[in-house]
């Protein structure tokens, strides 16, 4: 008897209880101050160092100095945050945003404008 | 129609690290709960519409990844989960690698991450279903 | 802290007697190991007794890599001792379960074995 | 005598999350017999060592598995840091614990969720997945990542918890606790799970030791054998006894793990009780030179770590052996004489990590 008054007290207690659920996709997710997403740049301060590119331990980052341009495949990224940590201008950051999927593979391409060496040097 | 508002799901774990993994399973379990949606994941690949692959292909199960997909039912679809799946990443430059899942079947969502986000992963199967939905309309006009 | 570690080195035809009287004493195999130096194999095979931990070291020749093996003596060495076989082609005679180099079903043969240092460091930088 | 069948069992299989192939060789409903196949997730990535610095064999080492991943960056640090000679600091050794602990309740409270779903018990599999997700957010709010976190680094940790987050962490762990009691009350004592486990799958003590048994698997059967006693890192500074259980089946399995998490959280709360202030990395300079076998605990067992290194930003050799390597002898012998229904829940009691196994 006692079984089934304690069966009956856990129903109606989960019945009022909050959802566990966190409701994605009509909530938005929940991100703390450190969630690694993705990887930003801010293109006016980047100097085409390419330390970046070397420290890369999966080679997903692709800086080209002729073209001026910054490249990141998100499918290659590992989120290791060491292209953070070697950036001598601190111009990369982790965003808390994950990069989206796709249904083709295309690396982001960022072009460098070329005022912003000039007015680093 | 019916296949849109629930899809089935089967999942196969290729040479993955199972951080990908847990994550697909945790999509299951109350937190994101997407059964919510009528996903099911089911054991059998005659039942499915949508194949989750998680980690890279080596030499040993790429005929059990390509067997999987055939014995799938027509129209199906193909989702990569995490960085493994999609490219290989440092794994590709392994010997017994031949890297993406997209070098033996052809893949129609890549889910990118290092262990996949499960709010990625349910993004991309509802991209998936969009493909499904229009593979599902092509066969009809055929 | 770290432990204090005894590597012991030891002759190929000594492997089976020693392995008899340390698997007598009541010690437990924690893994066999294969190492490929310039010019031979060094084969460890790791031993622990109540957290001591105990190493006996071989070496055995590049060109005519043999060994016997020790899994009638102690059961889970068959697993090492296959999968030594297809990483590096070490040939063991007699082991108690042989795949036949199909222990992990890898299309190149002796990756281990046939890869040098030298014509792999791609890595940029 | 009975006609005998050859089942093959996997590498799809709806109880496995990972690949494992097994041939089950059955007299009627009895096994008598057990072929393992392993390699579908043999990627070598020991090789990767020749290719790849020490520094970013880091996070090779931590893609080994996902489940206990920072414990695998730890062990191939500790040796690299051996080898070096390094002195870690105590914050960084003490955080390294925190994160290693932490990752045994999720792998553990993991664990538990499949065992339970592999005997058909639906809802015990999403109630222990539901507090693992407390773990993880944990995880998520310390490190930024969720599974695979890339917090362990040669030299020290690559980030630090601060006084304030930690005595947060306290009350959230409290809150674990809490949550968790009820679950292991079942785990403990539900009819439905001990009918299904009891006297299924026994390993005696000579049995395990004989055949190198680790982990909750060695404990189950009544081997004290814990890792941590060879009190590495900030083990030094605190006691662990390992528990120890002597019935040797599944449900002894069970229980050493259920006890587990209460361990790891007691062992977590002295961490942030003890913590001292100060640096959380040394500087690294050089490059290894010498050969150490790291030898840690991780949830499934022992796990040995062999580098050795030239004196060159490449190591010679990295090999792993990982506890479901060690514990696959056991697994075989369990398996005999089991009838065909029980083996998913042999399999299952061991903890099998295949990703690990395989490399």
């Amino acid at each position: 008897m006692s079984d089934i008054l304690k069966m009956f007290t856990t129903v109606i207690k989960s019945l009022f209880k909050k959802s566990t659920c966190r409701q994605y996709p009509f909530k938005k997710p929940v991100f703390f101050d450190r969630t690694k997403g993705h990887i930003q740049i801010d293109r006016e301060r980047c100097i085409l160092c390419s330390l970046c590119d070397k420290r890369c331990p999966t080679g997903a980052i692709n800086v080209d100095r002729n073209a001026r341009t910054w490249a990141i495949n998100s499918y290659k990224c590992i989120l290791c945050f060491r292209c953070v940590e070697v950036c001598p201008v601190t111009c990369l950051a982790m965003q808390q945003q994950y990069s989206a999927p796709e249904e083709i593979k295309k690396s982001e391409v960022v072009e460098i404008p070329a005022k912003a060496e000039k007015a680093k040097a | 129609m019916s296949i849109k508002k629930s899809p089935w799901i089967i999942h196969y774990d290729g040479s993955s690290c199972n951080g990908c993994d847990i994550e697909v399973l945790a999509c299951l379990t109350p937190l994101y709960d997407i059964e919510r949606f009528g996903i099911i994941n089911v054991g059998n690949p005659k039942h499915a519409d949508i194949l989750l692959i998680t980690g890279g292909v080596n030499q040993q199960n790429k005929t059990v990844i390509k067997n999987l997909y055939d014995q799938m039912a027509e129209p199906k679809a193909v989702v990569a989960i995490g960085a493994c799946a999609c490219t290989g990443h440092f794994f590709a430059e392994c010997y017994n690698m031949l890297g993406g899942v997209d070098t033996v079947i052809p893949v129609d969502v890549f889910v990118p991450g290092c262990a996949a986000r499960p709010e990625v992963i349910i993004d991309g199967v509802v991209k998936a279903l969009a493909v499904l939905e229009k593979k599902q309309q092509e066969k009809v006009t055929a | 802290m770290f432990e204090d570690q005894e590597i012991v080195t030891i002759e190929r035809s000594e492997l089976i007697s020693r392995a008899q009287k340390i698997s007598k004493e009541g010690y437990r195999l924690v893994q066999i190991g294969c190492t490929k130096q310039s010019d031979h194999f060094q084969i460890d095979y790791t031993f622990d007794k109540e957290y001591r931990f105990y190493n006996l070291r071989l070496s055995i020749p590049l060109d005519h890599p043999t060994l016997p093996s020790i899994s009638h003596l102690i059961m889970p060495a068959f697993l090492y001792e296959n999968e030594m076989h297809d990483l590096f082609g070490i040939q063991v005679s007699d082991m108690i379960l042989d795949y036949q180099g199909k222990f992990y079903n890898i299309a190149k043969k002796a990756p281990f074995a046939t890869i040098s240092a030298a014509d792999t460091t791609t890595e940029k930088g | 005598m009975a006609k005998r069948t050859i089942v093959p069992f996997g590498p799809q299989h709806p109880v496995l999350p990972e690949p494992i192939h097994l041939d089950l060789v059955l007299e009627d409903e009895m096994v008598v017999d057990v072929l393992p196949s392993v390699g579908f997730i043999h990627r070598g990535l020991e090789l990767l060592c020749q290719k790849k610095s020490f520094q970013d064999m880091v996070f090779v080492a931590e893609r080994i598995c996902g489940i206990c991943s920072f414990i695998h960056g730890v062990g191939y640090c500790q040796g690299i840091e051996k080898v070096m000679n390094l002195d870690i600091p105590k914050r960084a050794q003490f955080l390294r614990v925190f994160w290693g602990e932490l990752s045994r309740v999720h792998s553990h409270l993991l664990w538990l969720g499949l065992a339970a779903d592999a005997i058909g018990f639906e809802s015990l599999f999403m109630h222990s997945w539901r507090v693992r997700e407390k773990v993880l957010a944990i995880f998520e709010e310390t490190t930024g990542g969720r599974v695979i976190f890339g917090a362990a680094k040669v030299g020290g940790v690559r980030i630090d918890i601060s006084q304030d987050k930690l005595d947060q962490l306290a009350i959230a762990l409290d809150e674990i606790q809490k949550e968790y009691e009820p679950l292991a009350k079942v785990f403990l004592e539900d009819y439905t799970v001990q009918h299904r486990w009891s006297e299924v799958g026994y390993l005696s003590k000579e049995d395990a030791h004989q055949l190198g048994a680790v982990g909750p698997t060695a404990r189950a059967s009544g081997l004290p054998q814990d890792m941590r006693k060879l009190r590495y890192g900030a083990y030094e500074d605190l006691e662990v006894e390992p528990i120890v259980e002597t019935a040797g089946d599944c449900y002894a399995r069970c229980v050493v793990r259920v006890k587990e998490i209460y361990q790891s959280l007691d062992l977590m709360r002295r961490v942030i009780h003890k913590i001292p202030a100060g640096e959380i990395e040394t500087k690294v300079t050089g490059f290894p030179q010498g050969e150490y076998f790291s030898r840690v605990e991780q949830p499934r067992g022992e796990v040995v770590y062999y580098v050795k290194g030239n004196g060159t930003k490449f190591l010679d050799r990295f090999r792993v052996r990982t506890p479901t390597f060690a514990n696959i002898p056991p697994l075989l012998q369990m398996l005999k004489g089991c009838t065909l229904a029980d083996v998913p829940a042999i399999v299952l009691s061991i903890d099998p990590c295949i990703s690990c196994t395989e490399r």
